[in-house]
């Protein structure tokens, strides 16, 4: 472990960033307009990326399993349970922290131009630059606990940033959708935590919990305890896999897989630079970069990686198939980055952590690409976002169709690009698996026909954007955007394809790919995981095949759409209009969760505060349980049902109270009657009492 | 004891009867509405009750001392009556309160300005009879006290000439009050029939000797003795079911007057019925326990039902009242229902309990009633809606009210919680099924009395005021009274070691 | 010889008692609950002669006796006094009538 | 079976004394009523007798007949006339009355005559004068002492509260 | 033990102020001091007293040594020889913090009680209302709840309890919303049925303690000291009570009596009517002091005393603390007044309290102490919000609102941090607490911590949903000129905030306060629970 202790500055200038904005940006933007804002916002960010270069050289100089560490001070420090405020940069981290820095500062410089003119650009970027500082820790952390922060802090700036126009009140429900949904993922991610902890620490039996062992919660310190973990149960489970899935389950919320992927969709609304930074290229991710994070965990447990490659090989094929008919298309993207998630999750699934990691990388980028690039387009077209209202857009701003263009090329596989490489690896991995309880094929074969889908999507957006001839109806010509934002896309369409040469394939090189022995140290755990054993030649045939597939997909895309001219989809449409609906309508899941849980919990809510003032306070108001009987049947409920322990006074005693009033009639003789039958019944009741009692 | 010998011990109640008797022979000589008798009556009597108190603080031990005493006490008149610590304490508090309701008296509309020398003649004979019956130990003594606190009662009750209401109380409580008596001592002759004898010592022997409580008759006979005359005690402190004459009677009676009758009559109630039960039936000697025939006449279970059933009805029925003196007349009932549980749990405790309880009721009460009668001045009204506003329209009174109130509702840091911590700490330190379940009992009644006199704070607080009451005279007699009694109300609540102190000597009888 | 004894007079005692109790419940007129509170201290006068006389107590019972005699005229005085007063304010006896303070 | 005198003696006088006191128990008549007690108060004297109680006796009859009974009769002569006497004798809450009669009997009856009362033989029969007397000025004389007092004081509350007329007519005229 | 009357000071200080204000009062006859200016002298005593005690506050914290287990700044004489009462102060780790969170809470309630910047013609508004009377009581409850936290001999504790209820039956009663009269009385009865129960478990418990002798060194029979009961006391052989086993029962009647106050399920609903008819100074009181004597008065007295009964009743203990979270939080969903709306999520959040400590693991017992901490600052400025916007538009309905954000920023943002804090947002103070409570419950009540961490996430439902209804949207025309947040407010606000975000990343100062102590108190009940 070596010091270093400049470390906290990387997700330090950001969130500086964001309290100077946010505390002072309205007055400033006020004073002196926005380029103070950019000057603060902007600068700040290239300037942690700056640091995590010179983190980056400086971990390339250290031996093998080195890493960086940066300990500020204890955060929290109780019995056993001792968590420090300490961040650390290891090779994974350190390809996060690049990803991020770059990618995100690329996107800041865009935002310039994307969110020109906007009355609240100071809140824009404070928020943005808080999110740098979230995803930053997130990735640094050196414990799960500091790492939670990160984790719930990204969800927190995408809340803020679905939300920003909060004046349209979708938008500001898009961004609570996404909070409450990713806030289900972090239950699940406490719980893991809690049970990591204490399964690590001690173990549970028969008579209770007994403390035998270690606590850490340190991620370096992590492997080897774990590994440790043994056959611990908890109600009956091993704890590996218990752990590992509630790990999954939070890693489903922030990285929309199957079932909690319905939000990722919505929070579209978002202005786009945010689409792509947080809901592309770094905060989807997260989820991926904590389970190739926790590797260690998993390989002990095949039935969690099996979970965990289905979900993702599901989640790719049916996210893809819902791409296939949307017509907005920012839609279109936000469906494909489910999909690419899924392969992510396909392929740290089947122990491929350095793969999925490399798609991780390439996929921040022409992601990235796509979004800004279809960010140009919509302010070409004064925020039209409907692909069929677009069309010959190619000829006004060509570096947009371009770049647009790589990135497809690079997200369909075409062997040219980066996509190609970080997919194929990881269907390879996954045919090859032998990690997994079900064949390796299946997995593949999902991810394969997923793969054939995205090509044509992809294509298909790009088609109907680009080719065709320009619509007609527009105030003035759509042009090519200012230089901050096609400098941009350019930057990255190059880095889709450069970075093939990361991750060429050891199968053409001979030797393993540079960045999987950059990762290697990090993902030691899994390296020696079975696999089926197949050989080159079957390496070959996937590979043909899946440049085979990606071919299909383009074709038809091109056949179909390309210049718009083609009718043959409104007839495909309506031939198989049934179909049509239920995919265009996303199978109409959305409708289903409402229909189910937030009907069911709103329902609940509204029962326990009934419950809460009509029978707790009803029954401690006595008389109200007979009330209410009545009060049921002429239905007057509410008029029976007064609240409070003052009515239960009022009612209860006023009610003897009045008996006994009752007696003091004031007639003289009553009150001797009283006396004498008294003194008799006082006579009679104790003798009865004397022989009750004796 | 001779009689010569023992008149030392009774100086405070001859000079009481001598105070009366002058003041009665100077009404009669007085012509009717010679003006100076408003200022000399209450002076004079004032003088004789000051004086039967200091006598009474400054020689308190005359009663454990002297040459044929025993050291629980003498017995004074051939056995008559009995000067010990107890006799004592409640001798001094139903003097003090007499001297209260003197002060509370001075100009008080609800008293005629005439024959006052026959008013006070006739609070110093109460005051005497209070002192006798606190301290008779006999039967016959017994009785006599009875009828004299009684039959002066009567007289006081009736005594307000504006209202018909007061006459009526007057009639109610004397024709209740000879009824209950007549049933008393129907219940005496058949002790002494049983026992043939009428001194508390000579039945206590017989008690704890005799066979007549081997024969089935002869138990059902003693329950029934011991009950009649429980009923007559239980009348003179307004107990369920010898209460009923009490709410009428209090509302009926001149407000002053009400507050005397409301504690004094009662302390010395309690005081009797404490020597009574423990005079009877317990067992000589120091062992504290009971004689055999306390099994076949359980009164601690009676007195026990007797206080539960007294304090939730008191409660129960003060819920519903409008009339804040009526109201107070129920509170007053479930006190005795409260100060019932002290005489149940018994023994140093219990008697501890309800001396101090007896005391911080004698304050609190007696000043809640000042203060209602201070308004009855200006508003001619006890409606508790003639209090909204109160906190702002008389500050004093209103704090004042409240503390009172508080204090009966037994919250600290009140005199009125200390009273209740001792009565509770008896029962539990009694222990034992029944007694903690009557604890239970009275816990509950004391929050839901706390429903009533948070409503007359609603009142006097949270209510705007409807501006058409008129102005309250803070500078009245009965005003001050209530100012001066807050005093001790809340500083005893703070510091009560010397009253505990007092009331622990008091119960050294049973040591 | 005489058979008469103890329990001969206590039955009448009692059987006088309980007609004054009776009394005090049934009758409605101030006067006669007066008569029935008189019948009952006749009774337990009674007793408490009779008690003393068959214990060989010389005097006991009849020294009480005459003090319950004193006091009851009081009472009875004091009685009078107040049925007087009120029968002027409220020109009945009736203590049916007289109940204006109740509840 | 061969009654004594003083048995006969008893039994008739018991006889009136009960009989008397029903009528003036039950009596529609207040007056009746009241002059009924007469028998009551007189027999009881006779019963005192029996007892050997011969001061009690004489007291009974000049304090009960000479004035309780005058009192009453007052009371009742001033308080109006005849009719409202009786109308204000209504019987309702007989049937209470008579339940709590019944009971009353059953409970002290049975106790009466079954208790083993304590009895060592009859007291005889002499002057109880002198010894009352002595009793009076010796354990006795406290209460005898103290109701002096109080007697004063009821009477002249007595007649305080019988004098209120003025005031009182004063309001009541108006 | 060494001696020091410090905490006699902080303690009285604000008595004092009251004495002052009411001598004044009674004085005017001569002094004739006019209305407004009477008002002006009575604010400027209450906030000087109060300083001096928030200044001593400091001053106790500094000298506090947390290292010492055993009890500090003690003062001990005797009060009620008769009764074996004495008069003792003093405190440890856990009582600290309560201090200082008084001292900070009520400060900040009183600077919330001024009129500055409330509008003039507004005179009912409760700042203006006969605020002699209101300073001289907020004065008295703040010596009440000092009092509270730092007597360590029961009956004393009992007296601060009970007169603690009387200036909050006032402060509700005369200076409340429009059914305060109906809330103060559900208040002081709720509150009083309980603690004549703990009355009753006081006097129980005196009675089977062990003679002992009193600070003097005069032997008596027995005692109410605290310490003693706990350390020379062992009631589990103490026989029955009412047919049941003394610990036990005396453990229910005194758990009943700090119930109310927390207040659990099912004696919680005086709270909502309480809050939402309080004037907001008095609801940040109650929130962030009055609800923490309940799990003070648990920790102090059942788990310091009755360890035996305790583990008896920690699993039901700790359901009804589920219960709380997850209750609770469903009923927030469906609350339509802002107020409520917190006093529910009040409710729920000192559920956390309870599920953690009866698990009496070390995480748990100071997570639930730290919880009270965070709760102790997040409430009060979640009831400083609530009373901002009921100051300007006069209701609390949120559905009533929209778009807020637009017209007050700096308000939102505030809303929105406390919002986050209070749902346990990481990097905010709430968040350590919560994880703490859960960390420390969940070895020992697994399945119970699972279903009340599921609460977390209704808590950012309706926290969400609450923020979206009023702040976001078009803006509601009839608020179009309301006013951003004035400096009264900041100045009651922003300490608050900073606080929050503060302890969100370091912890330990207070952390370390309580840790010893804590470790120290529950070394009997681990053993007791085997653990």
């Amino acid at each position: 472990m070596q010091q270093f202790n400049i470390l906290w500055l990387i997700p330090f200038f950001p969130l500086m960033g964001a309290f100077v904005n946010g505390a002072f940006g309205k007055k400033l933007q006020r004073r002196f307009g926005e380029k103070i804002i950019n000057v603060i916002g902007v600068t700040l960010p290239w300037l942690s990326f700056v640091i995590a270069v010179f983190a980056f050289i400086k971990l390339r100089g250290l031996s093998e399993g080195e890493f960086l560490s940066d300990h500020l001070w204890t955060w929290v420090a109780v019995g056993q349970f001792h968590v420090d405020l300490a961040f650390s940069m290891d090779s994974l981290s350190a390809m996060m922290a690049l990803i991020v820095t770059f990618v995100g500062s690329l996107i800041h410089v865009y935002s310039i131009g994307y969110m020109h003119d906007d009355e609240s650009y100071w809140r824009f970027f404070s928020y943005l630059n808080l999110f740098m500082f979230s995803m930053l820790t997130l990735i640094l952390a050196d414990n799960l606990l500091l790492m939670f922060v990160g984790w719930e802090g990204v969800g927190l700036c995408s809340y803020l940033l679905i939300g920003f126009w909060y004046k349209d009140l979708n938008n500001a429900k898009a961004g609570m959708k996404a909070f409450v949904v990713n806030r289900i993922g972090d239950f699940g991610f406490l719980i893991g935590f809690f049970i990591l902890f204490w399964g690590l620490g001690g173990s549970w039996t028969a008579n209770g919990y007994h403390v035998a062992g270690t606590f850490s919660l340190n991620f370096h310190e992590l492997p080897e305890l774990v590994a440790g973990i043994g056959d611990k149960l908890l109600w009956g489970v091993p704890i590996a896999t218990l752990v590992a899935l509630f790990f999954f389950v939070g890693a489903t919320g922030k990285s929309a897989q199957i079932p909690l992927y319905i939000w990722l969709p919505d929070a579209m609304a978002g202005p786009t630079p945010v689409s792509a930074l947080i809901h592309a290229a770094t905060m989807v991710t997260a989820g991926v970069y904590m389970i190739a994070r926790m590797n260690f965990l998993y390989i002990l447990s095949p039935a969690a990686m099996t979970v965990v490659a289905m979900v993702g090989a599901a989640t790719a094929l049916f996210a893809a198939t819902i791409g296939c008919f949307q017509n907005d298309i920012k839609k279109v993207l936000a469906y494909s980055t489910v999909s690419q998630l899924g392969y992510m999750f396909i392929g740290v699934g089947v122990g491929a952590f350095w793969a999925g990691s490399y798609h991780l990388l390439t996929h921040a980028f022409f992601k990235a690409c796509l979004f800004l690039g279809a960010g140009s387009v919509i302010m070409a077209m004064h925020h039209e976002q409907d692909m069929r209202k677009m069309g010959g857009l190619g000829k006004v701003m060509p570096i947009t169709r371009w770049t647009y263009w790589v990135a497809c090329v690079a997200i369909s596989g075409f062997p040219i690009a980066a996509g190609f490489f970080s997919k194929d690896e990881i269907l390879w991995k996954a045919f090859d698996s032998g990690v997994l309880l079900v064949p390796g094929w299946l997995p593949w074969l999902l991810g394969f026909v997923a793969a054939g889908l995205t090509s044509f999507y992809m294509f298909r957006s790009y088609f109907l954007t680009f080719t065709g001839d320009l619509p007609e109806a527009h105030g003035h010509e759509p042009e090519e955007q200012r230089p901050v934002v096609t400098g941009v896309l350019v930057m990255l369409a190059a880095g889709a394809v450069i970075l093939s040469f990361v991750g060429l394939p050891k199968l053409w090189m001979g030797a393993e790919p540079a960045l999987e022995q950059f990762l290697a140290p990090v993902f030691e755990a899994a390296e020696h995981l079975p696999s089926a054993g197949h050989g080159h030649g079957t390496e070959w045939i996937m590979m043909l095949l899946s440049v085979g597939i990606a071919f299909v997909g383009m074709g038809s895309a091109w056949w179909l759409y390309r210049g718009r001219s083609n009718p043959l989809p409104e007839r495909l449409k309506q031939r198989f209009a049934g179909i049509h609906r239920v995919v265009y309508n996303k199978y109409y899941v959305d409708e289903a969760y409402h229909a189910t849980a937030v009907r069911g919990f709103m329902g609940t809510s509204r029962l326990c505060s009934w419950f809460d003032v009509k029978v707790i306070d009803g029954l401690v108001n006595g008389a109200g349980t007979f009330t209410r009987a009545f009060a049921w049947i002429d239905g007057a409920i509410d008029k029976y049902l007064v609240d409070g322990l003052v009515n239960l006074i009022a009612r209860m005693v006023r009610f003897c109270g009045a008996r006994v009033r009752r007696i003091q009639t004031g007639r003289l003789p009553a009150y001797l009657a009283g006396l004498v039958t008294g003194a008799v019944v006082l006579v009679v009741l104790t003798r009865f009492l004397m022989d009750l009692y004796s | 004891m001779s009689n010569l010998s023992s008149l030392g011990f009774i100086v405070p109640e001859l000079v009481l009867g001598g105070t009366a008797v002058l003041l009665f022979l100077l009404s009669a000589a007085a012509g009717r509405r010679a003006s100076w008798q408003k200022l000399v009556f209450p002076a004079l009597a004032l003088s004789g009750l000051v004086v039967a108190l200091v006598i009474l603080l400054l020689f308190p031990e005359s009663g454990v001392s002297g040459a044929e005493c025993s050291p629980g006490g003498c017995r004074l008149f051939f056995g008559l009556l009995a000067s010990d610590p107890l006799s004592v304490f409640f001798r001094l508090l139903c003097i003090a309160a007499t001297i209260v309701c003197v002060f509370m008296s001075l100009g008080s509309p609800s008293l005629p300005a005439e024959n006052r020398g026959e008013y006070h003649g006739l609070l110093l004979v109460l005051a005497m009879g209070m002192c006798l019956l606190a301290a008779s130990n006999h039967l016959l003594m017994i009785y006599v006290g009875l009828e004299t606190v009684s039959l002066c009662s009567y007289l006081l009750t009736g005594w307000d000439q504006r209202k018909a209401r007061s006459y009526e109380a007057g009639l109610k409580y004397v024709l209740f009050g000879g009824v209950a008596s007549g049933v008393m001592l129907f219940g005496m002759s058949m002790l002494y029939g049983l026992f043939g004898d009428l001194s508390l010592q000579g039945l206590q022997q017989a008690l704890s000797s005799t066979v007549v409580l081997e024969n089935p008759a002869g138990q059902w006979a003693a329950l029934v003795a011991v009950v009649f005359v429980l009923a007559g005690l239980g009348y003179k402190v307004a107990a369920v079911p010898f209460h009923m004459w009490c709410p009428d009677v209090y509302e009926g009676a001149p407000t002053p007057f009400t507050a005397l009758l409301s504690v004094g009559p009662k302390a010395a109630g309690f005081a009797l019925m404490l020597r009574f039960f423990y005079g009877i039936f317990l067992a000589p000697g120091d062992s504290g326990n009971f004689i055999a025939a306390a099994s076949v006449i359980p009164w601690v279970m009676i007195i026990g039902i007797i206080s539960a059933i007294t304090m939730t009805i008191g409660n129960f029925a003060a819920i519903v009242q409008n009339n804040l003196k009526r109201l107070l007349a129920y509170s007053s009932i479930a006190h005795a229902g409260y100060v019932l549980m002290g005489v149940t749990a018994g023994g140093q405790d219990g008697f501890e309990a309800v001396s101090i309880y007896m005391t911080v009721y004698l304050l609190m009460n007696m000043g809640a009633f000042a203060v209602v009668s201070a308004i009855d001045r200006s508003a001619n009204s006890e409606e508790i809606r003639v209090y909204r506003g109160l906190g702002r329209r008389a500050p004093l009174l209103g704090i004042v009210l409240g503390l009172f109130l508080l204090s009966l509702a037994g919250l600290p840091p009140t005199a009125g919680f200390v009273g209740k911590l001792y009565l509770f700490s008896a029962l539990i330190h009694r222990g034992g099924y029944w007694f903690d379940a009557l604890a239970v009992v009275g816990i509950i009644n004391s929050v839901i009395s706390l429903y009533y006199y948070a409503r007359v704070l609603k009142a006097m607080y949270f209510e705007r005021d409807p501006g058409d009451l008129p102005a309250v005279n803070q500078k009245s007699s009965a005003a001050a009274v209530a100012t001066v009694l807050a005093v001790p109300t809340l500083a005893l609540g703070v510091f009560w070691q010397p009253l505990a102190l007092m009331a622990r000597w008091s119960a050294s009888l049973f040591h | 010889m005489i058979q008469v004894g103890l329990g001969h007079f206590l039955v009448v005692g009692t059987l006088l008692f309980t007609l004054g109790v009776v009394c005090v419940i049934t009758r409605r007129n101030a006067v006669a609950i007066l008569i029935g509170i008189e019948l009952m201290l006749n009774a337990s006068g009674l007793n408490l002669i009779a008690f003393s006389h068959y214990n060989n107590k010389a005097v006991e019972g009849s020294v009480f006796v005459l003090f319950v005699i004193v006091l009851a005229a009081a009472e009875a005085a004091v009685a009078m006094a107040l049925i007087l007063a009120i029968k002027r304010r409220l020109r009945t006896i009736d203590v049916d009538q007289t109940s204006s303070l109740r509840g | 079976m061969n009654l004594s005198v003083p048995d006969l003696v008893f039994y008739g006088v018991a006889l009136i004394t009960l009989v008397s006191a029903v009528y003036a128990v039950f009596s529609r008549n207040i007056i009746r009523a009241v002059f009924a007690l007469l028998g009551t108060f007189f027999g009881m004297a006779v019963l005192y007798g029996l007892l050997a109680a011969d001061f009690v006796a004489v007291i009974q009859v000049l304090i009960y007949v000479g004035g309780i009974l005058v009192l009453l009769l007052f009371a009742v002569m001033l308080t109006g006339n005849i009719e409202t006497a009786q109308s204000s004798n209504r019987s309702s809450g007989l049937w209470l009355g008579a339940v709590a009669g019944m009971v009353l009997l059953a409970l002290l009856l049975p106790l009466a005559l079954k208790t083993p009362w304590q009895q060592s033989g009859a007291g005889e029969y002499t002057q109880t004068t002198a010894s009352i007397g002595t009793a009076l000025l010796s354990s006795a004389l406290l209460p005898f002492e103290v109701i002096s007092i109080v007697l004063l004081g009821v009477i002249i509350g007595a007649v305080v509260i019988a004098r209120h007329r003025r005031a009182a007519d004063m309001e009541a005229g108006k | 033990m060494p001696e020091s009357t410090l905490l006699s000071w902080i303690t009285f200080v604000p008595s004092i102020g009251m004495g002052i204000i009411g001598l004044f009062l009674i004085l005017n006859p001569l002094l004739k001091i006019g209305k407004n200016a009477m008002d002006q002298l009575s604010r400027v005593i209450a906030v000087s007293c109060s300083a001096v005690s928030l200044v001593l506050v400091v001053f106790l914290w500094l000298n506090f040594d947390q290292d010492n287990t055993g009890i500090q700044f003690v003062h001990h004489l005797v009060w009620i020889r008769a009764f074996n009462i004495e008069y003792f102060m003093g405190i440890d780790g856990l009582s600290i913090i309560l201090v200082m969170l008084t001292g900070l809470v009520s400060f900040i309630a009183i600077i919330a009680s001024l009129p500055w910047g409330i509008s003039k013609d507004d005179t009912h508004h409760f700042s203006r209302k006969s605020v002699p009377g209101y300073m001289a009581l907020i004065l008295l409850l703040e010596s009440s709840m000092f009092g509270v936290f730092c007597s360590l001999d029961f009956f004393l504790f009992y007296v601060f309890w009970e007169l603690m209820l009387l200036p909050m039956y006032f402060l509700i009663g005369i200076w409340g919303g429009p059914r305060r009269e109906y809330a103060a009385i559900k208040f002081f009865l709720y509150t009083l049925a309980g603690s004549v129960l703990m009355l009753l478990g006081m006097i129980a418990l005196y009675f089977a303690s062990n003679p002992t002798t009193l600070v003097d060194g005069t032997p008596c029979s027995h005692t109410f000291n605290l310490i003693k009961l706990a350390t020379e006391n062992d009631f589990s052989t103490a026989g029955t009570l009412l047919g049941i086993a003394f610990p036990r029962i005396v453990f229910v009647g005194l758990f009943i009596g700090f119930a109310v106050k927390i207040p659990m399920f099912p004696l919680h609903t005086w709270l909502p009517d309480a809050h939402v008819e309080a004037p907001t100074p008095v609801s940040v009181i109650l929130a962030g002091i009055l609800l923490k004597m309940g799990i003070y008065g648990i920790l102090r007295i059942n788990f310091g005393i009755l360890p035996g009964a305790t583990v008896w009743a920690s699993s039901t203990m700790a359901m009804f603390g589920m219960i709380n979270i997850v209750y609770a939080a469903f009923v927030c969903m469906a609350q339509k007044d802002l107020k409520k709306l917190i006093a529910y999520s009040s409710i729920s959040h000192m559920g956390f309290c309870l599920l953690a400590m009866s698990s009496f693991t070390t995480q748990g017992i100071t997570g639930a102490v730290y919880q009270m901490w965070t709760h102790g600052i997040i409430s009060p400025a979640l009831f400083l919000i609530a009373g901002v916007i009921y100051d300007r538009a006069h209701h609390r309905e949120i559905e009533g609102f929209g778009g807020l954000a637009k017209q007050m920023p700096e308000y939102s943002a505030m809303v929105g941090l406390a919002f986050m804090a209070s749902l346990g947002l990481p990097g905010l103070c709430g968040f350590i607490s919560e994880a703490l409570c859960f960390v420390g419950a969940f070895p020992i009540f697994t399945a119970l911590t699972v279903i009340s961490a599921f609460g977390v996430i209704i808590t950012a439902a309706y926290y969400l949903w609450t923020i979206q209804r009023m702040f976001f949207g078009p803006l509601n025309e009839k608020y179009k000129n309301l006013l951003d947040m004035n400096w009264r407010e900041r100045l009651c606000l922003y300490p608050l905030a900073a606080l929050i975000v503060f302890l969100g990343f370091y912890p330990m100062p207070i952390l370390d306060l309580i840790n010893k102590t804590l470790h120290q108190m529950i070394q009997p009940l681990a053993r007791a629970a085997g653990l």
